[in-house]
């Protein structure tokens, strides 16, 4: 067991120790809610288990800032731009209004250079795995929906049986 | 909670902020963290404040059931809907590109992508904050069982 | 990354040790709340340890270098006040409906 | 810029020692209300401190606005909510504990609050 | 950067002991709120702020009033533990051990070369610079556009844990009080 197994691989055990103290909560505890407080813990260490895998190291969130996709879209529209400057160009002699177009298209271009390079920096960042964030963020919102059907099931219950104690309602329902 | 002004003052105030950042967070979503699901768990958070604070009755008054219960089958027939029409419009279910369009370009939505996305995101943010404040009436409207 | 995006070494160093001051408040926090001995004092514990959080995303964002993501501390800080406002609805009330009298108080 | 940054480091480390001074508040008094006042300074001082120096460091930009906005709502919201968990508190009669000897008894303290 | 992360995994695990320990339910009620802080921070650092925002959101928000609502409707019980309790802590054991025992053979966290990072080659983050036209959060563009069947299925799933909450809770006052003896959701 050297050190490095133990930086790459602490996330699982953490992961792991959080899942088997939500596993303990739910088998050793009488009261319903408390299994379902349980059941939650055990639902939160599974979206951590999903989101460390995703995770790149010296990487970002999947999120392109906002930056380089400025420099991304002035690449492309730079392109034509600069394009077009030198079709002006070609037909200078034509007229004032050409040669207001090439310089401009001589200003683009040079942007297009400097966005150039930003794009070109841009490609250095890693992103992260985007994959994992998109299964676990809508597992959450399903996951609290099913403990609120849960939590509703416990109502019942507590109105039914008078009590929420599993072990009491298991003898209830055998004495019945 | 009628024996807390300062509660209640601070719950008027920063109501419309919490919906203002729902908004944000529906519509940003595309640029920024954010989305359709967070934007409507925020979006209930804020209404379920208000009933906290103002009591059932008066949150419900705000968001009568009968349109919340509507609410939560709109927003899925949104994101079907979206992709009913894009099959009308001879793509594939849900393949957002048919939807190119040159309309919308000077606002944020410039592609048919963007346009899908926004549409998709739309219906569940509608269902997800319509489902929330459902259940949280479902709770709270039912009686104690302490006393029955 | 970028160079442009990450802050420089003495200001990352100065953020570093403002999130450990916050971190030891949490921790703190969480003894007070572990502790009790009444439900307001977990609910002052709690409070504060939202607020932490909140000061914890701040200042994490800036260190990572993607400030765009303070959304998530906003969120924080209002979503707190609705957690906080259920917690003393319950220790006040214990009910939803405002007509059934508080909880009756000891003798 | 250089004087700026410095401003902001030096706010950044009074906050997070404001933060460490009231958490240990909170831990170390000795009863309910007393606590309190822990639990106010790092809710207003501290995070006050740490989130204008974040300001500070990020310069007019949109971040800054951010932060503005999330100062504003703090502000506004641990007062009240602290407010309301006394007032709570004092209602549900939870006495403070003086140092004086009281000669009134204090029937209200304990039952149903201690847990 | 690893300060701050082991430092938040401490107050994770203190936290998770904590709500297993705590015999009062409100508290542990409470301490899922912290919990639930304390995991979306952690899920922030390891680069997933849209999935920290929605754990916060419904986490510290909805998920607590809920449950103190139901808390409400039935009464605060005292947990009181099983009578035997060291089958559980057995059981629980004997699966950690098992558990880490298989993680020895997983990638290491951060790898760049495990299989999670190498399979839709090219990635979708390349792949959307190019179809989305510049839509810079990816997984926005993920869930809706790449794994829309996926989300509309999420999305019905949500409704239909809705409909059924409000089948089992929701009874009109005037009807139950105008049918209440032959009503049939009475106990048999």
């Amino acid at each position: 067991m050297t050190l490095e197994t133990i930086a790459g691989l602490y996330n699982y055990w953490m992961v792991i120790f959080l899942m088997m103290t939500g596993f303990y909560i739910v088998l050793a505890r009488k009261n319903l809610i408390k299994s379902v407080i349980g059941l939650n813990i055990f639902q939160t260490s599974v979206f951590l288990l999903y989101i460390t895998m995703g995770k790149v190291n010296n990487g970002t969130a999947p999120i392109i800032p906002p930056a380089i996709v400025e420099a991304q879209k002035s690449a492309h529209e730079s392109h034509a731009g600069a394009a077009a400057g030198g079709v002006a160009e070609h037909g200078a002699g034509v007229a004032e209004h050409g040669a207001g177009v090439a310089e401009h298209g001589a200003v683009v271009a040079e942007h297009g250079a400097g966005a150039a390079e930003a794009v070109h920096a841009a490609g250095d960042i890693v992103y992260s795995n985007p994959l994992p964030s998109v299964l676990m963020l809508t597992a959450i919102v399903v996951g609290i929906a099913t403990t609120a059907l849960a939590l509703a099931l416990v109502v019942r219950i507590r109105e039914d049986y008078g009590t929420v104690d599993e072990e009491r309602i298991l003898e209830l329902d055998r004495g019945e | 909670m009628s024996r807390f002004p300062i509660i209640r003052i601070i719950t008027k105030l920063l109501i419309p902020y919490i919906l203002l950042f729902a908004l944000y967070v529906q519509f940003h979503g595309d640029y920024g963290p954010g989305g359709g699901f967070q934007a409507g768990v925020i979006f209930a958070s804020a209404l379920i404040l208000y009933g906290l604070v103002f009591g059932l009755e008066a949150i419900q008054r705000v968001a009568p059931p009968r349109i919340i219960e509507k609410g939560m089958a709109l927003g899925v027939l949104v994101y079907a809907g979206t992709g009913v029409l894009t099959m009308s419009l001879g793509g594939q279910f849900l393949d957002y590109s048919v939807l190119e369009h040159h309309v919308l370009t000077q606002w944020h939505v410039p592609s048919g992508q963007h346009l899908g996305i926004f549409l998709v995101e739309l219906g569940v943010g509608i269902t997800v904050a319509s489902v929330m404040t459902m259940i949280f009436y479902a709770f709270a409207g039912r009686k104690h069982a302490h006393d029955t | 990354m970028t160079p442009d995006l990450l802050p420089s070494d003495l200001t990352s160093a100065m953020l570093m040790a403002t999130s450990v001051g916050v971190l030891v408040t949490m921790s703190l926090a969480l003894v007070r709340a572990t502790l009790g001995p009444t439900v307001f004092d977990r609910v002052l514990a709690l409070n504060m340890f939202g607020t932490k959080t909140v000061l914890l995303i701040s200042v994490v964002s800036f260190l990572t270098g993607r400030s765009d993501f303070l959304d998530l501390a906003l969120l924080y800080s209002l979503i707190n006040f609705v957690g906080m406002v259920a917690l003393l609805r319950f220790t006040q009330y214990n009910s939803f409906s405002d007509n059934v009298p508080p909880r009756e108080e000891s003798p | 810029m250089i004087a700026l940054e410095v401003i902001s480091y030096c706010f950044l480390i009074a906050g997070a020692l404001f933060s460490i001074i009231g958490g240990i508040g909170l831990v170390r008094l000795p009863e309910f209300y007393s606590r309190m006042h822990g639990g106010g300074i790092t809710d207003t001082m501290g995070a006050g401190l740490v989130i204008v120096g974040l300001i500070l460091l990020a310069g007019p930009t949109l971040a800054a606005f951010k932060l503005f906005v999330i100062l504003f709502f703090l502000t506004i919201t641990t007062p009240s909510s602290s407010h309301a968990l006394a007032k709570s508190a004092l209602s549900k009669g939870l006495q403070p504990e003086l140092d004086v000897e009281s000669e009134v008894e204090l029937p209200m303290l304990g039952e149903g609050i201690r847990q | 950067m690893n300060i701050i992360v082991f430092a938040l995994l401490a107050l994770l695990a203190i936290t998770a002991v904590a709500i297993a320990r705590l015999r009062e339910l409100w508290a542990a009620i409470m301490f899922t709120g912290i919990y639930s802080f304390l995991s979306a921070s952690w899920m922030m650092i390891l680069d997933a702020p849209d999935v920290a925002f929605t754990e916060a959101a419904v986490g510290a928000g909805i998920s607590t009033v809920l449950m103190l609502s139901t808390m409400a409707l039935t009464g605060q019980g005292e947990d009181i533990p099983r009578k035997s309790s060291w089958m559980p802590i057995l059981i629980v054991v004997v699966t950690g051990a098992t558990l880490v025992y298989g993680t020895l053979d997983m990638p290491a966290l951060g790898a760049p070369d495990a299989p999670v990072q190498l399979y839709p080659s090219p990635s979708y983050v390349e792949r959307s610079v190019e179809d989305m036209h510049g839509l810079p959060n990816v997984v926005t563009a993920l869930l809706a556009s790449y794994r829309g069947y996926d989300t509309l299925g999420e999305t019905t799933v949500v409704l239909t844990a809705g409909i059924a909450v409000l089948l089992i809770l929701r009874r009109d006052p005037k009807e139950a009080s105008a049918t209440e003896p032959s009503a049939g959701d009475e106990p048999a």
